[in-house]
């Protein structure tokens, strides 16, 4: 029988530090094709399994394979490539004006781009996504203007957030992009309130919530599962699995000893882990939730497993607590790689047209960026005026914030 | 006061089909307290139900549901259960509309039962009005009696920015002058107990004058309403009540307009009072009406302790405590 | 492929409401000794299929049997069935006092008593519990004066709480009993914060943390499951699954659909459920996740299976909303029933000592009420001093608070 | 300061095994803001730990250790971010001895970096001292250079009640007079930068004269004593300025003979205006001082909006406002 004369704390930590060999084989990574597709009507309980599997479509060597291989066609799939493309430079642009001061500080989701792009594009119009300030790739892939986005990075006189947020805490209601918060977790109950909002109305759009594996202990994680599960929320609940919070690993969020997917199943909700790196099967997989939910056929939780490449934001130094060359060691590839081998392998793509398709997106950027900065940078020209800061604060300016305006002179 | 909320709540839903009301056991059962009583007979499960026992849950999913395009009126128990809340009400609903530069907004209602005189216990008897008015982007409503708080509460339910509803729980079966020791009154013989049929609005930011007077401005809200008006009859000092209703926004210049009559005035109300709602009254006071008070503006507010289950009536400010800091105001 | 045209909102609701006949075939019930015990040091992974059973000890005829059934001794036994005796006849006179307007308020545990008389017997000195208002079979299982408990529940001179809680919120730090917190949830993560301070001091004592199901919906209990996988902290996480909260039923915190027990699931604790009802498995399980926290092993959550024959409180009438004769149907019989039965089966009990001792608990529950009521009820005789309500705020009094007391004149 | 908190941290941790340090990214890291840096290696992972992301849970946690026996000091990462916290410090730390009749207490200390000007936007910016002043049983506790940040924190662990340490952020890496054009300052040559070596404690309560006056007093604390001297420098006004330090308890004696001697009275705070603690401070000198008192007494605060990003300098109350503040005290 075992025993111990004195207990001691269990403090988890990752496989490797700075100066180690990085390891990941705690991801427990599947070969693509191998996980089964339930009905979407499947009772929950019937397949729990797939919380701690692993759903693959794309093969190492670019074949889409198994029962989640869908078919898309070659001209929606490249869309895909260019949107996780025009993220990806984005996202550079906006590094670098970070580091040139032209703003605060930036949020990239470097190695993430699947997530983000391939979710949207399985969702409907009028369908509305709460997400993190990682997934700028929902509003990409809705096709929103760049330029306003920047516009808000720069908090410009044209930031439709009036200079307000912090770079990447982008609103966009009418690409069903709700304003995103500062504060971890809060919008996951909110997008369940919204679906149950949907469900009460009799309409038939869906909503889509976002967390992060770190922001998963928040306890606003736990109410939004209570209600989604209670009220079968037509919801899709998604925990984005990249490895890394700031410089705490998944396993301080309890992942060390199970997957994040399997906190779904306390509730009876449909949970997947799923490849996050693979435009396919985040497709496929979506797919399957929004259908699930759209058929009032309640929530359906979804790990993504994937890997922060880059630091945390423009403020940290992941240099300092692992090893620099652990985004070469992870094990389920760059999705832009693998969708691109996907596209060639099928005939449909090329070193070429590639090579083409960057440099315009490199200009698109560019030119995008040109037409922000020219209506200002967080320190450099027009900015929105001191007056817009007390508007919204109310939806009619009550007495105290008028004379306080006029105190400032604004 | 229970029928007149239950009223609002019924006059709003069936003009409204974006009304939804729910809250712990406010479904089936009607509320601990009755006041969603009969609502979910009448328009049904999916406009009136039960919610799991998670406050921030409730304000979250207000939320989402507000950004929807619903008005949903949640109920949290009691005030003392709304702290798990904060951050949904703080982060997020009191911030939506500016963070969004108005794309997205929380028409949400938050009912919750407050203060003392039941015996309640400490977490049966709060009043915590001020980690609210604190918050830009919220606005916080207390009613007094039953015509105000129909009035109240459908302004409320139709206004487009959050609103904190808290109900003063020894009000809800009749009015209280603060003498536990008194025969219970019914809301009936009171002159505000009427509420007309059908849709009326109390609007937000006005307050009521319960009582004229020339000798001092009492400033106060809720229970303490009565409580005052006993303590000026009781001490017949000539007190002139202001019943503010809503404390965001709150009617200043009602407030500067009879501290500036009468020279003095006197802040009462039943939460602790270190940095309580009276604090910012005081503080307005003394910064707009300097020049008139003839004598220290006085606090009266329940002790900084938590409420005494067996000793509510010694940490209660009822009449005696609220008489003499009138006398004082009278003396200087 | 199922689909819907028009989302609409699930709602919960119990299968019966008053007026109709009760039907508890939802619990899932298994016969006695079917399920199975796992070592100790198993991993949780393996067991996962006990959340989804029920662990009984006590079959219908009275007879211990299966894997759970432990060698208690027939002493143990029958000071078992007096602790469940004490706490039921306390329960009557507390609830009768009410009434009679000696106090405010009162909760009984009628119908439950096995679940915290058991426990509490599975624990070692030192040990802490973080109990609800409905543990008071914690306090009374470990001998603590019941005159002592009264005089909280009158509020009286002696009170050791100084009136200033409510009636059933008793605190005996040296009974192992935390004050009790009239907010659902908040002492579930305190309880794995005290086990995690028991492992970091390298101590051998271990927490017991309490909650009701409803209360399960709370975010703390997420972040009490969050803390105690993340650092294997020496706690047993209860549920009391006694199938209502106060009007709402299991259902509407989530047990429509899932086990309570199941919750753990997602976080890699090792998860069981069992008959609360059944004072022998009460204790069997209880030690074995004892056992398993003080070898540091980690936490066990457990869900209690048992039904609230009473109230809410006495501020409840369950007559609202729940079928009057429900109780009378509940399938897993009256504790204290069931362990006399298998004590006069054991031959170690009779209709006559068992008479006898009612006789002899019911003469110390009213000698102890009166000498309570000799210092004072809610209304009558002495008090706590006014005074004594501006102490303990802070350790030392500051200024604030003594010129408020001068204020009150005190 | 920042150095100066890490000091503070490892005297304690040197000298008392009972203090643990934990929250989000403070172990292996060091913290965001790098104050616990080195202590994990120094002191190991049992004591100074990562927290997992939820702000309740570690409050939560860190009341059961403290009522098991040790002393937690907690970190929340940005003070923005203690709001999911709120119903553990106020239902719980605050009450715990209170309700147990002292059978238990926590003896925690909440470290959270609080305040803007770092372009931190809204949710890194916040200065929420009053949602916990108006709380009893707790102490709050602010500290505006690194000497008594130091001694104000190992105060704070040495003391039994619950303490909130805010730490203005602004400040960890040097002084800072509200003129954000202006090149940086960094500690050393500030006179209260020196922090002597091992043990040492400012008192909790005690405010400390910044700089001696006649004219006017100014009630300030954090970063706000550095921009009230730049603005008395810069007016030539001869104001008194008190650094609060401790907000409760408070130093009224300090206060209020200060008014009393001046006869004027400006507060500044960086929170926003309604509700803060600013209203109880001038709730209680108008009280207090009521016939002392020659001019309105005048509170400088952040506006009641949320704190924007691009518009920081225009929220942020700076030397110039705080300057019309005193120049119109002194005027009457
Ligand atoms: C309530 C709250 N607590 C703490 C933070 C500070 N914070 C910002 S991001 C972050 C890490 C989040 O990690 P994860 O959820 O994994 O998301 P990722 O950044 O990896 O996408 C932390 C701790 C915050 N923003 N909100
Ligand atoms: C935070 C909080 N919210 C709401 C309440 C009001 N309340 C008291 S008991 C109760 C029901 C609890 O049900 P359950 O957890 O099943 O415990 P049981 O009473 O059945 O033992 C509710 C809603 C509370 N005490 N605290
Ligand atoms: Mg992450
Ligand atoms: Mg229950």
């Amino acid at each position: 029988m075992p025993s111990a004369a004195r207990l001691s704390l269990h403090v988890p930590e990752p496989s490797v530090r700075p100066g180690g060999k990085p390891d990941f084989s705690h991801v427990g990574f599947a070969p693509a094709g191998e996980a089964r597709r339930p009905p979407v009507d499947a009772d929950p309980a019937e397949f729990r399994d797939l919380a701690y599997s692993l759903i693959r479509v794309l093969d190492d060597a670019g074949a889409a394979v198994g029962p989640w291989a869908e078919a898309l066609s070659a001209a929606d799939l490249r869309q895909g490539l260019r949107d996780m493309m025009l993220t990806r430079a984005y996202d550079a642009r906006m590094v670098l004006s970070q580091r040139q001061g032209k703003t605060s500080f930036y949020v990239q989701c470097l190695g993430e781009e699947a997530v983000a792009c391939a979710h949207r594009k399985a969702l409907a119009p009028g369908d509305m996504c709460f997400p993190t300030y990682r997934q700028q790739g929902l509003l990409i892939a809705a096709g929103w203007p760049l330029v306003d986005m920047m516009n808000s990075v720069f908090s410009n006189e044209k930031d439709r957030l009036k200079g307000r947020q912090l770079p990447t805490m982008y609103s966009a209601r009418e690409a069903g992009f709700f304003t995103v918060s500062g504060n971890l977790g809060t919008q996951y109950p909110q997008a369940v309130g919204w679906a149950m909002a949907s469900a009460i109305a009799g309409d038939d759009k869906i909503a889509s919530a976002w967390i992060g594996d770190g922001a998963t202990a928040e306890s606003d994680f736990h109410a939004a599962l209570v209600f989604a599960s209670v009220y079968r929320a037509p919801v899709i609940l998604n925990v984005v699995n990249n490895q890394w919070a700031i410089s705490s690993y998944q396993g301080i969020a309890g992942g060390e000893s199970v997957k994040f997917a399997s906190r779904g199943h306390g509730f009876g909700i449909a949970s997947l882990r799923a490849d996050g790196n693979d435009y396919l099967a985040v497709h496929a997989v979506s797919a399957w939730a929004a259908q699930r939910a759209r058929a009032n056929l309640g929530p359906t939780l979804i790990e993504w497993v994937t890997y922060r490449a880059a630091a945390h934001s423009t403020s940290d130094d992941p240099g300092k607590y692992r090893p620099r060359d652990e985004g070469a060691a992870w094990p389920l590839g760059d999705p832009l790689e693998r969708l691109k081998l996907h596209l060639i392998k099928r005939g449909e793509w090329s070193e070429e047209r590639h090579a083409q398709m960057r440099a315009e997106i490199d200009a698109e950027v560019l030119d995008a960026a040109r037409d922000a900065e020219s209506h200002g940078t967080l320190h450099d020209g027009p900015t929105p005026s001191p007056a817009s800061m007390f508007e919204d604060v109310y939806k009619d300016m009550p007495r105290h914030l008028r004379e306080q305006r006029q105190q400032l002179g604004v | 006061m229970v029928e007149a909320i239950r009223d609002a709540l019924d006059v709003k839903m069936a003009e409204d089909q974006k009304v939804v009301v729910f809250g712990e056991d406010v479904g089936y059962f009607g509320g601990v307290f009755r006041c969603t009583e009969g609502l979910q007979r009448k328009y049904g499960k999916s406009r009136c139900f039960d919610a799991p026992i998670n406050e921030s849950g409730i304000v979250g999913v207000a939320i989402g549901m507000g950004a929807y395009g619903l008005r949903p009126v949640a109920e949290i128990q009691f005030a003392d259960y709304v702290y798990p809340a904060y951050d949904q009400i703080v982060s997020e609903a009191a911030r939506l509309r500016y963070r969004s530069g108005a794309e997205f907004f929380a028409p949400l209602v938050l009912r919750m039962p407050c203060g003392g005189g039941i015996y309640g216990g400490q977490t049966h008897s709060q009043s915590p009005e001020a980690v609210f008015t604190h918050v830009c982007g919220l606005k916080t409503v207390i009613p007094s009696n039953p015509y105000d708080a129909k009035g109240l509460l459908i302004s409320a339910i139709e206004d487009d920015d959050p609103v904190i509803f808290l109900e003063p729980k020894r009000l809800y079966n009749g009015p209280f002058s603060g003498h536990p020791d008194q025969p219970a009154v019914a809301w009936a013989k009171h002159p505000l107990s009427e509420t007309p049929e059908g849709r009326y609005v109390v609007p937000l930011g006005k307050a009521a004058v319960r009582r004229e007077g020339k000798g001092v401005t009492v400033l106060c809200y809720g229970t303490m309403v009565h409580v005052s008006e006993a303590a000026a009859e009781e001490t017949g000092v000539d007190a002139e009540i202001l019943d503010l209703r809503s404390l965001i926004p709150l009617d200043i210049d009602a407030i500067v307009a009879s501290v500036e009559k009468t020279g003095r005035c006197v802040i009462v109300h039943e939460a602790t009072l270190t940095s309580g709602f009276g604090a910012e009254l005081a503080a307005q006071v003394a910064e707009r009406c300097f020049y008139a008070l003839e004598t220290p503006i006085r606090r009266v507010a329940g002790w900084d302790t938590p409420y005494p289950h067996a000793e509510e009536w010694s940490y209660f400010p009822g009449p005696e405590r609220v008489g003499r800091a009138l006398l004082a105001a009278m003396e200087g």
